[in-house]
């Protein structure tokens, strides 16, 4: 019956991670997936890391930074579980400090990011014109692999935790922003949208009342998949000597000194590397046991 | 063939019972026997449980559904073969056609490539051979230049040809029985009586059995020797066609029959009251409910004047007219309406009037008004006038709110009174449309279809609207429901007198609501008038056509159609 | 899915007709004739800066191509003859003649002359090749090049260090000079020419047959460049390496004590790592607060834990050898905290306010930030709060030519191993007249300009005392350690040597089977 | 659809132009000067200023800019001023060494993810798909770096079967055995979380297109469930992937960078990392364009993919 063509391109700018997500309509809210099965152990792995990373101090038998003397690249003992690093200091110790580092680049950096996509993708995609200008704009931030972008702005900025954060938000940004384009477009072809702007409603009552509640779960889904790209930008920088600044400890600069050492203490790696597979492994669970649920 | 064994039994089904995780099963006991070479007709409404009795015959249930019972094909007991076995029969033994030929055939392949490919799936596997054959089965469905249409994409074909190739694959390998469900329904009615015509001759040149789901009792009595009616995964009556139509037993198919929408004979005297509803000119709003802005009685409420509508960019060289040249006028209090098939521009003209498709040349006034001429704010306030009711139920409310909420948004975009009056407000209109206020707190996915459309209206009269577009607002329903609403719309249009364009293809619905009628074709008005001289003594060849062509619910007046359309 | 396709490509490996792996080991046991060794550098050439000692590759093309006039012993300042043979230097130190070899010819098949050395001088005075002795090589203002095979240096005053230069002046082709400048011809008198070079990835030597001091060895010499240590170290174990000139301490460590593979460590060819500090600076500008610095750097520490015993812990710049070597002055700054401490709550008794200071280093670099983390660690047991400031070698660069440091640095710095007099003029964190410390003192610049200016091997002991007093009274500039440069092979690769300037040397090298 | 093509290429040329532009201006406002990377820190202001001179960068930014155009259009990219040797030849060594890496860590995870979808959903088991599952989501979850030591440690160092790193001696086309030797390991490592994003990607969707009411009009025909997956479902699914696959491509290209440090593979990664390390603007604006390029064009060719696997797009030009 609808005699309607959209002009659209030709290839659909991918929503979630699956083709064919029918529009979200009757099932139980996404929190019922974070209490079962994938989601739970998923909600499990993370927050165990959270509650290491914030417990950290009190856990660590070591300062982040202390060098204790003679304990140079000695491997697990009762002293040192994970045994200590070339300028002997507790890895466990570090380890738990370098949580924190991940843990404000995941939860501080990718949410800002997210937070700018969405708002810019709100604003600029209910007018043809900044749709336009918004969208050749994060092709072009997404034309630059995230590791080259990272090099690039760590040019700019030194090295260290905010260039990392930077980059994040900088790569966040496009992801969102599209993203939400494509929940734009999609919900304002909706019946009830048109049903309230028939009856007068502006374009940003209908972005607040309708869109953005509305794209809230792929949205969910996607910071998930983001916190643990996240993880792994972090790592990568790190492992090219872009990340944190010593002597503080991030899992990243922690598995580039193990990867380093990996033939004279092959130890070293195992526990920080351990922390961000759970970590990444989580995030994985939670988006997937997330977006499953949105189609069911 | 036809002759031999009339009463045979072919395919019998017995206490089928067929349950999900679900409480209530979807089928609960049903027995249906289907003799050699007739056709035999499943009636319900949704959920009765029709279509699952057909899929669990063919063992295409849905994942996680549990049939119990038999299923007998030819002695053959098929509930619960393994898949292989099933491969044997389907196809082969019992062939099924489903309701949507937009997507029942694979859109990257061939016609020709469908075809050999169920050809192959029963032995057929010399190439040659199995083209030679498709052209046969093509021309057996009466598809013009078989040849040619081999190569063709599904995208290429339209949807009455569509379903002739469904039907082709469903002959390909000459089943007994032809499990067709609801094959028509999301056609036009002229396509579906070429369909059903269809039907009839595949019977009578193959002696295939067939078993027509359906929730159409017009069809039923169109085609049908036998009907089986289902309620609620049960059945209900069973009998002869014309036997049930003119004597039935239970209530139920009682309530089914009288729900059912009927059209006044072609070239029948024109009955008074359907002429002069209640004159146009005299109708103002009642004086216990203003509308936001009264109009001089003689200003319509919305008027088209040679209006068209392009779809595409025009820039882009891909434009192509949906409206042309179409003057209308809706005087306020008159329920006209937009009757057509699809492609007709009707749904196009609607969303025109509602502002939500861009005009490309001609006029549109609301209440007198220029609308795209008229200044921001005051195009704002002639919004308040406008009110829109969509045709899909599932999507017409925002799934996050409570219903309550989408009622009130009306009002809290337009800032009317103190949130307490509007939840006031949002309390009387649920009354107004029989539902009680407590509904106000439910999501959308808690109600029925038909509530949700009671909902839509409710949220389309907040404002007191004086023009409603409504785009068919009960093509989604069942046929029991559809009654109840349009008899609410018509009671709520009469106390209200609000004007009304309202859009359907269902010429039963609209004769039965509309004070005036348009008759549409290719974007192009073709006959406007009073519904009861319309309907009875159409000008225009077309509208006859289309009149002709809808199935009556009256097996009595069968043979006379069919010397009809033989003619 | 991913242990099926390892197990297939396993087969693939055992079923294949011929091996990556299999190929690449082919030897053990006795003497091979000729053979192709493969050298893993971390970094390419670049042609337009080939004179500049930059990059182990080019030290390697420079070494295997070129001769130079004169050779210095790896551990001696003594001259030994190369393509001159013998040299006469004036009373006055302002002239010098040489003789030269005259049976050697450019790998082009030209004779070598006089000519060439004027040519190959003028070219390293010129500033566009930026050479860092550009101002030794300026300062030879006349060349005698009437006899073919001897040539007279004039200078404009006496050069102590003119051996320097011509030890690590290369004997270049005026011919071909357009084509080394494009990277597409090095042509030279050298034991090994010049074969092929893929930018970025490899640079491969044939052995010159002609050479004049007799046919080298080798085949010729495949320079894989592999900026990654690890990686070199891994395809050095796999046997897709004979040699590699890239590695970090730790793996040259763990190599030495494996069976099958030999580690060089090369005393004479040496680094020096320092603190830098700027002067300027509030906190920095009481020279206690340096001193303090000073006695709080754990030298032996970062020689045993960061460079794994490969250097020498110093408070003076020069190696033992060197004329300037003072045993005594060179042990001024012994690690000492307690001493440190009393330094810096003199100085801020005496109102010396030390916030937190920052100190940049390079962050490519793993050594520097690991010495950085320690000097951090000890400084803040003294009272001086430092915070780490890791940047890219290219802003770090700029930072020390622009003397903008904000504090302190860590870095490298040359030349202490040849004559001292080249440290002070050609060293820039040295440079009298400005440097990265912006550390200007007239005593200091007289005791700098006052052992370059003087006869080569005539310069007073005195001089050189007084440099290093005014180096150690300023202590703007405090040594770490020297650094001794290492390479591993293979023990199948027999016979490496090494140049003072820090070129690999395989004109005597062979492999065994 | 040609007329489409070209407001695609029309716009993608713009696109291209802003960034060359945002590209030249960027660099240049990079901390650190090319000159004393050059010059080292012990050369003398006459070296300094001579090296200035002869690089170009004495000259305005505009002029510069046009010099560059003026360069590219003659494909003449001249010398790097860091890395030794012709822009060209380097970045098309490299580009060579990244392309033909990618494009094997490309086909083996599209071949693997083709295979193990379509496997996951012709035998529908549910250890199958458990098993697959949980392979996947470790694929995803470790990270690539990782990947690439371990593959490193075990198949090259501890059990000496395939190259440590670098590329073939004797190139990837006289010996192809060898070449594919050499490939495997950092081919597989890069390959790994693509081969699991697409497996994924595939799998639901052969699962979606399952649903769809042709596919039940072919099981109604007695047409075998495995062959119905292969010759319409995943037929159907193609396209879709097609535009994950493009993603995919870019995403393997930004860990071409990690796996050329691991694998010392010599590549266009490690030659953008030393550029800007070394502020050698010729090397590193070439490559920042050709980056953008790649990214155009890949987004260019998984729309003209996507339109000739697609029937209604091919023959009508609209969707």
């Amino acid at each position: 019956m609808t005699d309607i063509a959209v002009a659209e391109p030709l290839v659909p700018v991918p929503v979630g991670p699956v083709p064919g997500d029918p529009a979200p309509t009757r099932r139980p809210g996404l929190l019922h997936a974070l209490r079962h099965g994938r989601g739970l152990a998923g909600l499990v792995l993370v927050g165990a890391v959270v509650l290491l990373g914030v417990l950290g101090p009190l856990l660590a038998p070591y300062g982040a930074t202390e060098q204790v003397t003679g304990a140079n690249l000695v491997g697990p003992s009762t002293g040192h579980w994970l045994g200590t690093d070339e300028l002997n200091r507790d890895i466990l110790s570090r380890t738990l400090y370098g949580i924190r580092a991940d843990l404000v680049v995941v939860f501080a950096a990718v949410p800002v990011g997210a937070a700018l996509g969405v708002l810019l993708g709100l604003v600029t995609s209910w007018w043809s014109v900044t749709d336009v200008v918004a969208q050749r704009a994060f092709d072009l931030l997404l034309a630059f692999p995230a590791l080259i972008l990272g090099i690039l702005l760590t040019a700019f900025f030194g090295p260290g935790l905010l260039t990392v954060g930077i980059v994040i938000v900088a790569l966040e940004i496009p992801v969102f922003g599209r993203l939400v384009r494509t929940a734009v477009r999609t919900v304002r072809e909706m019946p009830f949208v048109e049903a309230s702007q028939v009856v007068g409603a502006g374009p940003l009552w209908v972005l607040r009342k309708h869109v953005l509640p509305n794209s809230l779960e792929p949205l969910t889904v996607q910071l998930a998949v983001s916190m643990s790209v996240a993880v792994f930008i972090e790592g990568a920088m790190s492992f090219l000597g872009l990340g944190v600044r010593p002597p503080n400890p991030s899992l990243g600069s922690l598995i580039k000194d193990g990867v380093r050492l990996l033939h004279d203490a092959p130890f070293f790696a195992v526990g920080p590397l351990a922390v961000v597979v759970a970590l990444v492994l989580g995030l994985l669970l939670i988006s997937q046991s997330l977006s499953e649920a949105r189609r069911a | 063939m036809l002759d031999l064994h009339p009463t045979e039994t072919v395919l019998a089904i017995e206490h089928l019972a067929i349950s999900f995780a679900q409480p209530r099963p979807a089928v609960e006991d049903v027995s249906v026997s289907l003799r050699r070479g007739e056709i035999l007709a499943l009636v319900g409404e949704s959920g009765s449980g029709k279509s699952m009795t057909a899929r669990a015959v063919l063992g295409l249930l849905p994942p996680g559904a549990r049939a119990a019972g038999s299923i007998r094909y030819d002695g053959e007991e098929l509930l619960g073969l393994p898949e292989t076995d099933l491969n044997r029969i389907r196809g082969r033994r019992i062939a099924m056609v489903f309701q949507e030929p937009q997507t029942a055939l694979n859109p990257v392949r061939t016609i020709g490539w469908q075809l050999r490919e169920a050809l192959r799936a029963h032995g057929l596997k010399s190439r040659r051979a199995a083209a030679e054959r498709a052209v046969e089965l093509l021309r057996a469905v009466e598809i013009p230049e078989p040849e040619r249409r081999l190569g063709s994409y599904p995208h290429q074909l339209s949807g009455g040809q569509k379903q002739r190739v469904v039907l082709a694959l469903a002959l390909a390998n000459e089943p007994e029985v032809l499990l067709a469900d609801e094959p028509t329904t999301a056609l036009d009615v002229t396509v579906q009586a070429e369909i059903l015509r269809l039907l009839d001759r595949i019977r009578e040149r193959t002696g295939t059995a067939i078993v027509l789901i359906t929730h159409n009792m017009g069809v039923v009595a169109e085609i049908a020797d036998r009907v089986v009616v289902l309620q609620a995964g049960n059945v209900v009556e069973e009998g002869e066609t014309r036997t049930l139509f003119a004597n039935p037993r239970e209530p139920y198919t009682k309530t089914l029959l009288a729900s059912v929408l009927r059209l006044p004979e072609l070239d029948s005297v024109v009955e008074p009251s359907a002429l002069l509803p209640s004159a146009p000119a005299s109708d103002v709003p009642g004086p216990d409910v203003p509308g936001p802005d009264v109009p001089a009685p003689d200003v319509p409420a919305v008027e088209f004047r040679g209006v068209h509508v392009h779809y595409g960019s025009r820039r882009r060289g891909r434009a192509f007219p949906a409206v042309t040249d179409v003057s209308l006028r809706v005087a306020p209090g008159e329920v006209v309406g937009l009757v057509g098939e699809s492609g007709s521009g009707k749904t196009t003209l609607g969303r025109l009037a509602a502002g939500l498709v861009p005009l490309a040349e001609g006029r549109v006034l609301l209440q007198g008004e220029d609308v795209l001429a008229a200044p921001r704010a005051e195009r704002r306030h002639l919004r308040r006038g406008l009110a829109f009711v969509h045709q899909d139920p599932e999507a017409s409310l925002d799934p996050r709110y409570a219903v309550g909420a989408s009622i009130r948004e009306p009002l809290d975009i337009h800032r009317v009174g103190t949130p307490a009056e509007r939840d006031a407000r949002v309390a009387e209109l649920l009354d107004a449309v029989q539902l009680p206020a407590s509904y106000a707190a439910r999501r959308p996915r808690e109600l029925s279809g038909g509530q949700r459309q009671r909902i839509a209206l409710a949220r389309a009269l907040a404002l007191e609207p004086t023009l409603l577009v409504a785009d068919e607002p009960t093509s989604a329903l069942d046929v029991s429901v559809q009654a109840r609403v349009l008899e609410l719309f018509r009671d709520l249009q009469e106390r209200l007198g609000f004007a009304c364009l309202f859009i359907s293809h269902d010429l039963a619905v609209v004769h039965q609501v509309a004070d005036r009628v348009a008759v549409l074709r290719g974007g192009e008005l073709v006959e406007t008038g009073p519904v009861g001289t319309v309907f009875a003594r159409p000008e225009a060849d077309y509208t006859r056509r289309l009149l002709d062509a809808v199935p009556v619910p009256d097996p009595a007046r069968r043979g006379r159609r069919v010397r009809e359309l033989a003619s | 899915m991913a242990a099926a396709l390892i197990a297939t490509s396993t087969l693939v490996a055992a079923a294949a007709c011929s091996s990556a792996v299999d190929e690449l080991k082919t030897s053990s046991g006795e003497r091979q004739e000729g053979g192709t060794l493969r050298v893993g550098a971390l970094n390419d050439i670049i042609p337009a800066r080939i004179f500049t000692n930059s990059s182990d590759s080019i030290n390697l093309l420079i070494g295997s191509v070129y001769d130079s006039l004169i050779d210095y012993p790896l551990d001696e300042l003594e001259p030994q003859p190369s393509l001159a043979t013998s040299w006469e230097l004036s009373e006055d130190g302002t002239r010098l003649s040489l003789q030269l070899r005259d049976d050697v010819t450019f790998h082009s098949g030209r004779p070598f002359t006089s000519k060439d050395v004027e040519f190959s001088i003028k070219t390293w005075a010129d500033p566009v090749w930026t050479v860092q002795l550009q101002r030794t090589a300026a300062a030879i203002t006349g060349f005698d090049t009437s006899d073919e095979h001897a040539i007279t240096l004039t200078f404009a005053h006496p050069l102590s260090n003119v051996f320097d230069l011509l030890d690590m002046l290369p004997i270049i082709d005026a011919e071909s000079i357009d084509q080394l400048r494009e990277g597409k011809a090095f042509v030279g008198t050298g034991p090994f020419t010049f074969d092929s070079w893929s930018p970025g990835a490899k640079i491969s030597f044939k052995r010159n047959d002609d050479y004049w001091r007799g046919k080298p060895a080798l085949d010729g010499i495949d320079v894989s460049v592999i900026p990654d240590p690890q990686a070199q170290v891994s395809q050095l174990r796999a046997h897709q390496l004979d040699l590699i000139l890239g590695a970090s301490y730790r793996d040259f460590e763990s190599l030495g004590k494996e069976d099958r593979f030999h580690v060089n460590q090369w005393n004479g060819a040496e680094g020096q790592v320092y603190v830098g500090t700027n002067v300027t600076n509030p906190a920095l500008s009481d020279v206690r607060v340096r001193r303090a610095i000073a006695y709080a750097l754990d030298r032996r520490r970062v020689v045993d834990e960061v460079f794994r015993g490969a250097a020498i812990p110093i408070s003076l710049p020069w190696p033992d050898y060197s004329p300037a070597y003072d045993e005594e002055a060179d042990a001024t700054y012994e690690f000492d905290l307690d001493q440190a401490k009393a330094l810096v709550d003199e100085a801020k008794a005496d109102g010396v306010a030390i916030p937190k200071l920052p100190l940049t280093y390079p962050s490519e670099n793993p050594i520097y930030g690991a010495i950085a983390q320690i000097v951090q660690a000890d400084l803040a047991k003294v009272g001086i709060e430092v915070e780490l400031d890791p940047q890219e070698q290219a802003s770090v660069i700029q930072q020390l030519i622009g003397a903008k440091f904000p504090a302190l640095w860590i870095l490298s710095h040359g030349y202490a191993h040849y004559t001292p007099s080249t440290l002070a003029v050609s060293a820039y964190p040295f440079n009298a007249d400005h440097n990265a410390s912006l550390y200007v003192d007239p005593e200091y610049k007289e005791a700098a300009e006052g052992v370059w200016q003087q006869k080569p091997g005539a310069v007073d002991p005195a001089d050189y005392a007084a440099l290093n007093e005014q180096l150690l009274e300023g202590s703007f500039l405090l040594e770490i350690a020297i650094t001794l440069p290492q390479d591993a092979s293979s023990t199948e690769v027999h016979d490496v040597g090494q140049t003072k300037r820090g070129e690999p040397l395989f004109y005597d090298s062979y492999l065994t089977r | 659809m040609i007329r489409y093509l070209l407001h695609r290429l029309g716009s993608a040329l713009l696109v291209t132009v802003l960034a060359s532009i945002g590209i030249f201006a960027l660099i240049r406002l990079v901390p650190g000067d090319p000159v004393s990377v050059l010059a080292g820190p012990d050369a003398t202001p006459a070296s300094r200023a001579a090296i200035r001179a002869e690089l170009g960068l004495d000259r305005p930014f505009w002029s510069q800019y046009a010099h560059w155009l003026g360069d590219l259009a003659r494909l003449d990219l001249g010398p790097s001023y860091k890395l030794g040797g012709d822009v060209g030849s380097l970045i098309a060594d490299g580009a060579l060494n990244t392309v033909v890496l990618t494009l094997f860590a490309l086909v083996l995870a599209s071949v693997g993810a083709l295979v193990t979808s379509t496997a996951a959903v012709v035998w529908d088991r549910r250890w199958l798909n458990s098993l697959l599952s949980a392979l996947n989501t470790a694929a995803v979850a470790v990270p690539t770096f990782a990947t690439a030591l371990v593959l490193v440690l075990v198949f090259a160092v501890r059990f000496p079967v395939l190259p440590a790193g670098g590329t073939p001696p004797g190139g990837f086309f006289t010996h192809p055995d060898i070449a594919f030797q050499y490939l495997l390991l950092p081919g597989l490592a890069l390959a790994l979380p693509a081969w699991a994003a697409l497996t994924r990607f595939l799998t639901e969707a052969l699962r979606t297109q399952l649903q769809q009411p042709y596919v039940t009009t072919a099981r109604a025909l007695g047409i075998p469930r495995r062959r119905i997956v292969l010759t319409q479902a995943l037929r159907n699914a193609l396209p879709s992937s097609v535009t994950v696959l493009g993603i995919q491509f870019g995403t393997l290209l930004g860990g071409a960078i990690l796996v050329e440090a691991v694998f010392a593979w010599p590549g266009l990664g490690r030659l953008i990392e030393q550029g800007i390390s070394a502020r050698d603007y010729p090397v590193v604006q070439v490559l920042l364009l050709l980056s953008v390029v790649v990214f155009v064009l890949t987004q260019l060719a998984g729309d003209l993919i996507h339109a000739w696997l697609d029937p209604r797009v091919r023959l009508n030009g609209v969707s």
